[in-house]
């Protein structure tokens, strides 16, 4: 076992998964002999070359327009953005290219990317270094959406990512990508795409939530004990496709929902959670759904504090529901 | 100044017996021109078939047939094409069924992608022919991407991309050339440029007089070229694939030609320019050119003119006989292709349908206006 | 009063506007001469000439781009982007540029450019003419959202967005430009962002809509009507900011809420005003809060009837939340 | 082969007494000079802070000091400026107040926009000097809609945008470019080639070897010009800026110089790039070369350097401590300036943290890593 960042954990991923195969190949803006700007490729020029590590010119749009073309051809690119909020002048390539490649050509073209980004806020990094696009990308037919939520997860989840046959945002919470260690297998190990982890079982909440906001909710739900409230925190992993189902058993055992999200409120991907336990659980439900989410402001530089949900504030909407 | 390329051009004034170029043979020079009257006659019975409500949408190609057949003779099996939905001629050359097209613009439960897309949007990958996007400029970027895996894997192929003077302002115009020449990509720029972007004249596209100079911020070489004359389109592309091959990297090709007809079954350019342009350019039809061209070298006769012809257009009509008898895609196949499994949330989605709604009646409602 | 249709409303709501304030520009592609690829500019280069109605190279970045330019010196841009499915080419300069203008300076620049671009299905043009991205857009705080669903409020919207301080993503409802005309008033008027409109006064179920959905829900509320169901549509118009207590009033009056709308389900907009009610009027409702939208799939060409919903899915989720 | 910009650079051997540049004075000369210098100590001294932990971040301008002062200088009060975030003397010469861009550093309560953006991220609507965003290259083709609008207006003003080398390969670059050209736009392009982009060097950012070349895609004059030479700088902006006025268009300068500092306060240049190769450009100091100058010119001493450092090391303190000791911003004005109203959903937000979370200590985590 090695005791991993889960930055380390990604890097760990990346290597391991270049040496388990030729076609693995990584792009982006300072990815090379700089090791990314965070070090998430830290190495892999070095052991693997130019050629599969290719430093772009300052392109979004390009590196991953480049990535399709390849991962047409039969390579599996790993193309990194260096901060999520730079991924928009590429959204055209991702959601009308990217997304839609197998559609458009009834299965024979593929395109499985694995677009890696660090995202969040807790940085302070105001507003261009800080969003959580995600629903975007949850909204887009064709993508899969992934976050790990600790180096576990994020080794497992890479892998499969990267192993997998379909396009993949992979979202790295920066906040945490260097905030506590975890023991992570030696071994070769995945960590599928599809199905939730509940972090913490519980019988009177559900709190839903991913990234750097599990840490949160834990904390949130370490507090609502004191007063004898038993939380059970549902960790997504994946938004696209979700796992329902462990949402609604979850929702149908404790009869209370919140979800948590930095991202703005309204039509964040908590609201997609909301609605689907509004239509396929709602005679289980003892009190309103509460999302605990960013403000429909663009993210502050000064006040980041105050704009990101915090366990104060989930543990305000926990003590809401329970007390309804 | 740009460099033009030095090809005998079909539409100097005195047009003496000229040697064939390099990589060509006589029975190649009857089959190009077999092609281009292939891709005129597709043109002409689309659009016919769009007139007459028989397909929803057709975008042409007239005018445009030697800046296809050109270049795709110059390819091989083993490169990749990326192209517009303005190049059904390279398509077709390129070896992709004709049934395979025309069920495409019908939509119907034999399409490759069971109508999934819109008219005019091939895709086999067979012949490495990339499903094409209505995004203009997308493709020419992923080209870039698919040349620089090639010289990764160490392959031989290269990669085209056709795009038109319209997909010269696009942000993966760009991002392609930019790409391609920073890294040494074995790619081809083919750029059509017919002049007009639905109704935008290429005056008002750009500030710059010959669109081939584009090639010069990125520190490629760019080419003007005759579009309408076939061989001068071989001769640069042939060129510029070779030096690829090479390892030379990517070379923009500026094949200048014009859009002789509408830019869609769905536009009237009478609204924005004159006839006279338009006869002027059609003096220039680049399949009479090279007609002239293969009298003088004694290649072509009325009576095979009159037979390839009938042969493309019966060749149609059996395509279209098909295509048209056959139904729409089962209901089924909506789910399919998104990704490689039917995620849940879809699952749900085709359980209702399936279940309520199989036996209901309903149709289609509008028209396609562009 | 005149009688119009949507797309002749737009029309006319662009030439009074533009004769209104001399500074009102028109740019996109096609705009100019050619009067725009669906007429809506029709007349406006003749009358105000090629400096104010510009004919742009294909860029939509560039549009965008520019009209926030144009913005902050004084002008009042009101750009067409040609086909909703190509504004993702100016993603960036919408989301991260044109959202956030006002925001980044304290208030001292603002950008108040009125973006309009027809979106939606029904006109057989796959799944590049015919998307529906209106969450994304919810999603960005700094924009607001207005959709309209008749000549009537189309034209009143539109000058009220023309007139407006805030950035406006103007969708325009394709399929049914042309479907029918209404009476509108030859006289000034505006029909302001914010209020939701009840188009169907009605007990027993709610129906969220807007664009052209609005017309399927009509004809499904009319068939409920056959089986004594009495459903309310609402018309919410501005999708952002919602009209959050028309919502609220209508479900506490019915009891039952479903949401109609023609972007893939998942993150969609109707997800917003499910999680909406969960959280404010949970109480009020007898039943599950049902979600009518297009498949979680790309847009397809031959078999879009089946895809967009229709006013027999709409009268199902009726039956479904009447039987519940 | 580019047009190189015919002035006299400061850098040749031989340095002849020059004439002073049409437009200047010597007095101009010797305010030019002591706008370097306080762009200098600026730089400085926000590092010190950023390091002792007083702010949050800092990307500097080391080495760029003549790019900055030189194009400032050739514009006039009603031109408009849309940089990027290596342009604080910029901002300082055209007259935003130092006060206003120290709070921005300290995202304090007297901070224009009151603690929404990043350190380095200016705005000042009184002196035309939009505010930053972060997003490489966007600001090119506002600037470009910009001059657009004084042209529709019919109004004398011109834009300037600022960009570095990595900035030349961003979708907006190019829309900017093309835009311009094509509307013959009132706008100049200062590309900053600071010869990086974090750590790619120039030479993987595109395949062009002089990038002022960039221009000739467009139909647009391009020059390149010495960066490290203020007074070519100031010669070919002001030729440009004349130009754009007398409405022949928009111009590309290539302003050629070194990055000398690292890109930011979260890059380590040691990684990527050689001490030697560092210190051969430091020997082209900007400052010093001017410096020399001047002295010929008779119009710098010892005394006087000491006098305008001690100047703006003074200034700099007193702008310092007053914004340290200004407060945070108030919890309410988070709410403020999204839109020119508040929208019922973040009212509702308004009023739920400041009735149940005024009372909490919430503090900041995490620092920003690049
Ligand atoms: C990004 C984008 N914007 C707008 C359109 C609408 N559109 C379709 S074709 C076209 C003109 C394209 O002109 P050009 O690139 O010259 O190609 P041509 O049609 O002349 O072959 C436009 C504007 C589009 N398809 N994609
Ligand atoms: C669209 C975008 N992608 C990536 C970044 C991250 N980033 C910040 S500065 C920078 C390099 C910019 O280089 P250049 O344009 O040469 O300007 P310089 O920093 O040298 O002044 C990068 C990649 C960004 N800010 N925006
Ligand atoms: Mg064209
Ligand atoms: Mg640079």
């Amino acid at each position: 076992m090695a005791d991993l960042t889960l930055l380390q954990a990604v890097n760990s991923a990346l290597h391991e998964e270049m040496t388990r195969d030729d076609n693995v190949v990584v792009l982006g803006e300072d990815v090379g002999l700089n090791g990314g700007v965070f070090r998430a490729t830290e190495g892999l020029y070095q052991k693997f070359g130019a050629e599969r590590v290719m430093d772009t010119p300052l392109s979004e749009s390009g590196i991953i327009g480049a990535a399709i073309g390849m991962a047409v051809y039969g390579l599996k690119p790993v193309p990194e953005i260096q901060f999520a909020d730079f991924i928009y002048p590429a959204f055209d390539q991702i959601v009308s290219e990217l997304a839609k490649m197998r559609y458009r050509s009834g299965g024979d073209y593929t395109s499985p990317v694995v677009i890696r980004t660090p995202y969040g806020g807790g940085i302070r990094g105001g507003h261009y270094h800080s969003q959580s696009p995600e629903a975007y990308f949850c909204h887009t037919p064709g993508l899969q959406v992934v976050i790990p939520s600790n180096p576990y997860d994020a080794k497992g989840l890479l892998k499969a990512a990267i192993r997998g046959e379909d396009p993949v945002i992979f979202m790295e919470p920066k906040k945490i990508y260097r905030a506590f260690k975890q023991d992570v297998p030696e071994a070769d190990y995945v960590v599928p795409i599809g199905p939730a982890n509940i972090v913490r079982e519980g019988t009177d909440v559900s709190i839903f939530c991913y990234g750097s906001m599990v840490q949160v909710a834990l904390r949130a739900a370490e507090k609502a004990a004191e007063s004898g409230w038993n939380a059970e925190i549902v960790d997504l992993r994946t938004l696209y496709p979700l796992d329902i189902e462990t949402i609604l058993n979850s929702v149908k055992k404790t009869g209370r929902a919140i979800v948590v999200y930095e991202a703005p409120k309204t039509c964040g991907y908590g609201a997609e959670i909301a609605a689907t336990i509004a239509e396929k659980a709602i005679d289980y439900l003892e009190a309103p759904i509460l999302r605990v989410a960013g403000l429909d402001t663009p993210f502050p530089y000064t006040l980041e504090y105050v704009y990101m949900p915090h366990p104060a504030r989930v543990y305000r909407a926990i003590q809401d529901v329970m007390a309804y | 100044m740009s460099m033009i390329q030095e090809v005998p051009t079909m539409t100097t004034k005195e047009k003496p017996q000229r040697a064939i170029p390099e990589g060509l043979t006589p029975f190649d020079l009857k089959q190009m021109y077999e092609a281009m009257i292939m891709t005129r006659e597709y043109d002409e019975r689309c659009f016919k078939l769009q007139r007459q409500g028989r397909i929803g949408f057709y975008a042409g190609s007239f005018g445009e047939e030697a800046c296809q057949i050109g270049t795709a003779f110059a390819l091989e099996q083993k490169d990749w094409i990326f192209s517009s939905y303005r190049q059904p001629g390279v398509a077709m050359h390129r070896g992709v069924p004709l049934q395979t097209m025309v069920n495409n613009l019908f939509g119907n439960a034999e399409d490759i992608v069971q109508g999934k897309q819109m008219p005019v949007h091939y895709t086999h990958k067979a012949h490495h022919f990339l499903s094409i996007s209505s995004v203009i400029g997308t493709q020419v970027i992923q080209a870039v991407g698919c040349a620089m895996a090639a010289k990764v894997k160490k392959d031989d192929a290269v990669a085209i991309t056709y795009f038109g003077d319209g997909g010269t302002s696009s942000n993966d115009f760009h991002s392609g050339m930019n790409f391609a020449a920073a890294m040494k990509a074995p790619c081809i720029f083919a750029l059509v440029n017919n002049q007009y972007a639905i109704s935008i004249p290429v005056q008002k596209q750009t500030g710059v007089e010959v669109l081939a100079d584009k090639a010069k911020a990125y520190g490629m070489p760019g080419f003007q070229v005759d579009g309408n004359d076939i061989l001068a389109v071989y001769k640069a592309t042939r060129e510029a694939i070779l030096r690829a091959r090479r390892g030379e990297g990517p070379t923009l090709l500026e094949l200048k030609t014009y859009r002789a007809g509408p830019h869609s079954s769905s536009d009237d350019p009478s609204r924005y320019r004159s006839k006279e342009e338009t006869e002027y350019w059609l003096k220039r039809d680049p399949i009479a050119l090279f007609r002239e061209y293969l009298t003088e070298m004694e290649l072509w006769t009325e009576a095979w003119e009159t037979e390839i012809r009938e042969n493309a257009q019966a060749r149609l009509s059996e395509a279209i006989k098909i295509a048209e008898s056959l139904p729409q895609p089962a209901w089924e196949t909506l789910f399919d292709d998104v990704y490689s499994y039917v995620p849940q949330a879809l699952a749900d989605q085709k359980e209702d349908i399936l279940a309520h709604e199989s036996g209901l009646e309903l149709t289609n409602e509008g028209e396609f206006p562009l």
